[in-house]
């Protein structure tokens, strides 16, 4: 039993915490976020640079992580500094697809993602989908030379500077069926391929994207036809685990800047956490930010483990995230009172951040229910 | 014991509905409906339309203007106009000035300001909060030195909510800074268009320009605009705070969202049927919706006691906090049953004339601000960690 | 609108509170609660005196009252109290089955009920039912002369001192079914007819009563065959009000005695009730109270509306009073601390009696599933 | 990161669960699965068992009879007698005095009562909680007046836990009413069959004969059962308080509790399914599963923290309040369960050799009087609300 990160993966923690704090203060990563962009094109090389993209890759695809606890430690230093560049879309959702199934032709896109130079994204999510992962209505139908791709895809992150998109599409059965799914490589630039840009309200960009018939050779298939969900769900897992650590960075950093304003701020003559119902409501925070860490932990550590395990273990840890992301980011507007509410406070951000991550991958019921549904075990 | 109102009451409410089907302009409605922003000459055209029927100033005496209704007059009125989406009255000069001028001001005062108020002349603001001071309203320290026939005024409100339209604000200032705390406090009205007053947006979470920072550097204000006696202005800032606030707890404004939401979820889907019939969504909306019917009962409760003679006192601090709890879980569950779609934010889309495809379902554009915006109702108008001081003080009498 | 009650309900209120607080004080209680009868004949008889049973029945019943506000206003003066005596199985549940579907000859077992000679009781739960109506699995038989009963009811309430039972069986259909119910007023003395009774852990006594092979005339149907789910609904609609007044009762004096005991009791020198986390607890305590207060008024002025409206707002009542009841148990035991836990103090008996409401006629979840079976509605 | 124990602690953990298979009486375990009572001999009888083993008293060094384990092992060790249903260890002489005396009692005093704990011939109770002090634990009234070589006892301790059973006390007591709170304070041993000692039950809300309360009139005690200095019995007090409390959330209870839970809920129905196949039940069941995997691992992180040199201190708050709510919430779901059948209450039905027909299912008859039974494990032991005033003070630094 060991609660301690390997030296390797402390090592690129510090580093990229201190890359983020130097290169990544507030006003910067304001002016990122609303950018037209929506991330910044030098940073993202930079990030490569510093083997942060490459501590999401195993060694097979040209990376140096790629495990539980890697992706729990880069998300968790991008919590803190609030960081919009793509590494969810296109390192751990595209890249990740591309890593699992992808043949040695696809395989060797990911020297691209890792390096910086391409943008990838993953573009699963359909209007009607939520959160289901076989809600897939998009459609492919093989052709003499590949496939035809019909359909639209929903909230794809930053899916209008994506060069590459990892697609799903039905090949058989019906919205719903677990079987009958397939993924496909998709350049951004096919005829055929509409994209609708737009900001998120916490930062960054994502976009609609619609596919009115688009031709791909036989080759943009990623991985067996029809079997893809197996696929999809291990790379959202990962996808979840990375929200997870990144929201628990968020948490702390938010913890802290409220802890920091009630030793600070001065009310009726005395500093606001001198009142003992704050007290008590910040002892009760940091109880609920510490078990989420546990949850998180708990998360990454079942990632190698059995699917029901680690499914488990993922839904546990979003919900948890969920519940308690919210209840920061509530209680540290609430705590801070009317300057809490204002752009010009990075904590203002990082609560809209807290809460915006119960809506990617599965909320807070989503998760329970999923949790239930694979069994309860003590 | 009664919940019906009165066959009198019902009639005013038939007459309030009949009024709104009329008179409430469908363009404005559409917009509070979908939660888009109001601009100022949206407001000044609803506030028209009420003083038209003399019903803008409902807390008024007659004698200057008001209709002169009871509470649950005012109840009845405040509710149907919530449930017929109607825009809200900018309270700062009806609902907070006028009842303080009627109340302490002169009788030069009330006849130049009183009208203006009603027939829009004048757009006011309210200049109360100072950084560094939020909940403890008296650490003013914003200065009034007499000089002759004026105050000058030196220092920095915040918070002044739609400062941006207003021509006139209403000031807590200190003229003595040798009294304690509430006393030497004074209360002034001053001209926004006056040299050495300054007005600065504050963009809130949500990207809103709602609330502002007001400076005042040796700004002359005539000594006439101060309301009551010098150093006394704590008296007309308390009055202020505690009139009127049956309707603090916004039922109505709840009821319409709650309605929306259910509409809402009505459309939108989960695992190929209504998110509504989702066990788990069901049990949050009823939860809340179980407890709007007894706020909604609360509520009536306090007003019935005011009717009755009883003072509302601190039970307004109950209404403040569970009201403000509730209209914030509603928008809670607007942004959670959009699910994905509510990351996406075009501000534009909360424009008039924004007529692109919407991103996702229509009714997502304003989830996820108005969430985040509405955070302000458990911070504005005393905290609700202040509400429970009082309430442990007041009522309990801890 | 109006929130007084009517001159009469209020001498009937002040009258009861009266005669409790002189002659129910809390050993007195205690002595009764535990006995092992489970209630006191002897203030039965003086409650009857004093109308309070009539208070629950309508005139045409012999009584003067009947109304929701009538039965809100005396059970929440016997939630005060911590009355054990059989107001709620012998008049409002057993009583009001008879007033509400009696014929002329069982319609006059009412005057012993309301003048407190006659003790009946409501056997219609069974050990597998939970708070189910119709899931009754206890079967009536027509013979010749008139039916056997078979089956076993169970949590009677006096059901070991009571006379007269009202037993609800199945004529036809399956267990579940909401037609072929019917009831039956059995005498505790038939043959077949065993109890066994038991404390309840909040005081008074229960039975859980076995019916073998019980022969009963014709004449013991009450009410159509078959038909019989529509008043016991109607009956437990009028128990749940009965309960959630009790509860709003119990939570009012326990409140009262925690302020109490907040300003007198001193800890590091002060009084408790000057720790602000404390006083934060017990103002959102007090809110809560007084919404559990407003969800009983409107339960009460909807006994007289329509189907739906009157189980909506049933259930609203009980789902409220069910999540209130136990938190203020909960919070007064918390905020009295180790005394809190004691015997001797009569907050801990309180405690009991507002968490056990929740497991009559229904609890927190089953009323929130049911208030939505009804349909939501603003 | 790793969360695995080693090869060495699996090792342990299968030499515990061994011995818990071959020396834990089923009597005893069905006793504590069922939720009854256990007597005097039954606790007495495991403490022997354990003692034979060489386990009984976990947290003392090898040369006074520990078995010398570090952290983790005393969680395993915990954690499968939890699951195995066994006995509590009664805490009083083996957990709390015992070390006390290790680190301030002098060498008599360590010869001659430590040994008499492990073989049972002493059962200790604890005299720290004075009526009307409640959590504030140093402000001590009851008064030791040197007279000779003796002690004379003057006073009143409350909650007393087994003191009935118990032929010793630990004191805290003033022997200097001059000083300051804290200061003045020293800790005494006193023999409960002295004359002037008496012992009245204290009957919990359950019924329950638990907790004691102790008068002391005129109590002589030798001078010889002073623990370290006088007046100087604060830091004994602190040390006990504080000293090994990585057990204290519980986990294993709540784990055993956990499955029994679930057990009767897959075997009581609703509406004619199993009840944790009901969506709100199951939700209710998995949030308290997920919250308590997520305790463990929280818990898991103290001892390894503690192993690598650091302190518990304050995190041992937080184990307490969650470990706390984890239980209180189990054995609340745990009633819920039941439904009607969470009323009746046959006390007897919790003794030993009890064999009626149970009332409703078997499971039934302890579900509502352990639910108020564990109101006390957010009081008792230093209530909640203490440990997030420590958790302010010791890591928010608020």
């Amino acid at each position: 039993m060991n609660f301690q990160h390997t030296d390797d993966r402390r090592m690129l923690a510090d580093s990229l915490g201190r890359f983020i704090s130097e290169q990544y203060g507030f006003e910067i990563r304001d002016k990122i976020a609303k950018s037209a962009r929506g991330y910044s094109q030098e940073l993202w090389q930079q990030f490569a640079e510093l083997g942060v993209i490459g501590a999401l890759f195993g060694e097979q695809q040209g990376g140096f992580g790629g495990q539980g606890f890697d992706i729990a430690v880069v998300f968790e230093a991008l919590g803190r500094g609030l960081v919009v560049e793509p590494f969810l879309g296109s390192a751990v959702l595209a890249g990740g697809a591309i890593a699992a199934a992808g043949n040695e032709a696809q395989q060797a896109l990911l020297a691209g993602i890792i390096n910086g130079s391409v943008i990838a994204t993953f573009a699963h999510g359909e209007p009607d989908s939520r959160y289901e992962l076989s809600q897939v209505a998009c459609r492919a139908k093989r052709t003499s030379t590949g496939w035809v791709l019909d359909g639209a895809k929903a909230v794809v992150p930053h899916g209008e500077q994506a060069e590459l998109l990892v697609v799903s599409a039905r090949t058989s059965g019906a919205v719903g069926d677990e079987a009958g799914i397939s993924l496909f490589i998709v350049p951004a630039g096919a005829p055929g391929v509409t994209r609708r840009g737009y900001p998120n309200i916490d930062g960054g960009r994502a976009a609609e994207v619609s596919l009115g018939g688009v031709a791909v050779g036989a080759e943009a298939l990623l991985g067996d036809e029809g079997e893809a969900l197996a696929v999809i769900e291990k790379v959202v897992g990962t996808g979840i685990l990375a929200l997870c650590a990144e929201s628990l960075g968020a948490m702390d950093a938010a913890k802290e800047a409220t802890l920091e304003y009630l030793r600070t701020r001065k009310q009726f003559g005395v500093p606001i956490g001198s009142f003992q119902a704050l007290q008590h409501r910040m002892a009760d925070m940091l109880l609920e930010v510490e078990q989420a860490r546990s949850a998180v932990i708990n998360a990454a550590a079942a990632m190698d483990g059995g699917r029901v395990v680690r499914e488990r273990a993922l839904s546990a840890a979003k919900f948890t995230i969920g519940r308690v992301g919210t209840l920061v980011a509530e209680e540290c507007i609430q705590l801070h009172g009317g300057i809490g509410m204002t752009w010009e406070l990075p904590l203002a951000h990082y609560a809209k951040r807290l809460v915006m991550i119960d809506h990617q991958l599965g909320d807070e019921d989503h998760h329970l229910e999923r949790y239930i549904e694979f069994g309860l075990a003590a | 014991m009664d919940l019906n109102f009165t066959p009198e009451e019902e009639a005013f409410r038939s007459e309030v509905r009949a009024f709104l089907a009329d008179k409430l302009p469908k363009r404005l409605s559409d917009k509070v409906r979908a939660g888009k922003h109001l601009g100022k000459a949206d407001m000044e055209e609803w506030h028209a339309i009420l003083n038209s029927r003399g019903w803008l100033a409902s807390h008024w005496p007659g004698q200057w203007g008001g209709p002169g209704w009871k509470a649950a007059q005012k109840f009845i009125f405040d509710h149907e106009c919530a449930l017929a989406h109607a825009p809200r009255i900018v309270p700062f000069g009806v609902n907070m000035l006028g009842p303080v001028l009627i109340k302490y001001g002169n009788e030069a005062q009330k006849r130049h300001w009183l009208p203006r108020i009603l027939d829009g002349s004048d757009w006011w603001c309210q200049g109360y909060s100072e950084p560094g001071a939020g909940s403890d309203l008296a650490a003013v320290k914003t200065t009034a030195v007499r000089a002759g026939d004026h105050y000058v005024v030196n220092g920095q409100k915040t918070w002044t909510t739609l400062g941006q339209h207003a021509n006139m604000i209403f000031c807590l200032v200190r003229t003595n800074k040798e009294a304690k705390k509430q006393e030497g406090i004074s209360f002034l009205l001053v001209d926004m268009n006056s040299p050495g007053v300054e007005v600065r947006p504050i963009i809130t979470l949500d990207g809103e320009h709602e609330v502002n920072e007001v400076f005042f550097t040796d700004v002359r204000v005539p000594v006439e605009n101060l309301v009551g006696e010098e150093n006394k202005g704590w008296t007309c800032a308390k009055f202020l705070l505690t009139y009127e606030r049956t309707n603090i707890a916004g039922v109505g404004f709840s009821i319409a969202a709650l309605e929306r939401l259910k509409q809402v979820a009505t459309k939108l889907q989960r695992r190929g049927r209504p998110l509504i019939e989702d066990p788990a969504f069901a049990a949050r909306i009823a939860r809340v919706e179980i407890e709007l019917k007894n706020m909604k009962t609360t509520n009536l409760r306090v007003i019935a006691a005011v009717a009755g003679g009883g003072v509302p006192g601190a039970e307004s601090s109950m209404l403040k906090i569970r009201g403000t709890q509730i209209r914030q879980e509603i928008s809670s569950l607007y942004r959670r049953a959009m699910g994905p779609y509510a990351q996406p934010f075009v501000a534009e889309a909360l424009q008039e004339g924004f007529d692109a495809q919407p991103i996702g379902p229509a009714d997502a554009a304003s989830a996820s601000a108005q969430y985040f915006n509405n955070r302000k109702l458990s911070i504005f108008g005393g905290s609700n960690e202040v509400q429970r001081n009082i309430i442990s003080k007041m009522i309990l009498g801890l």
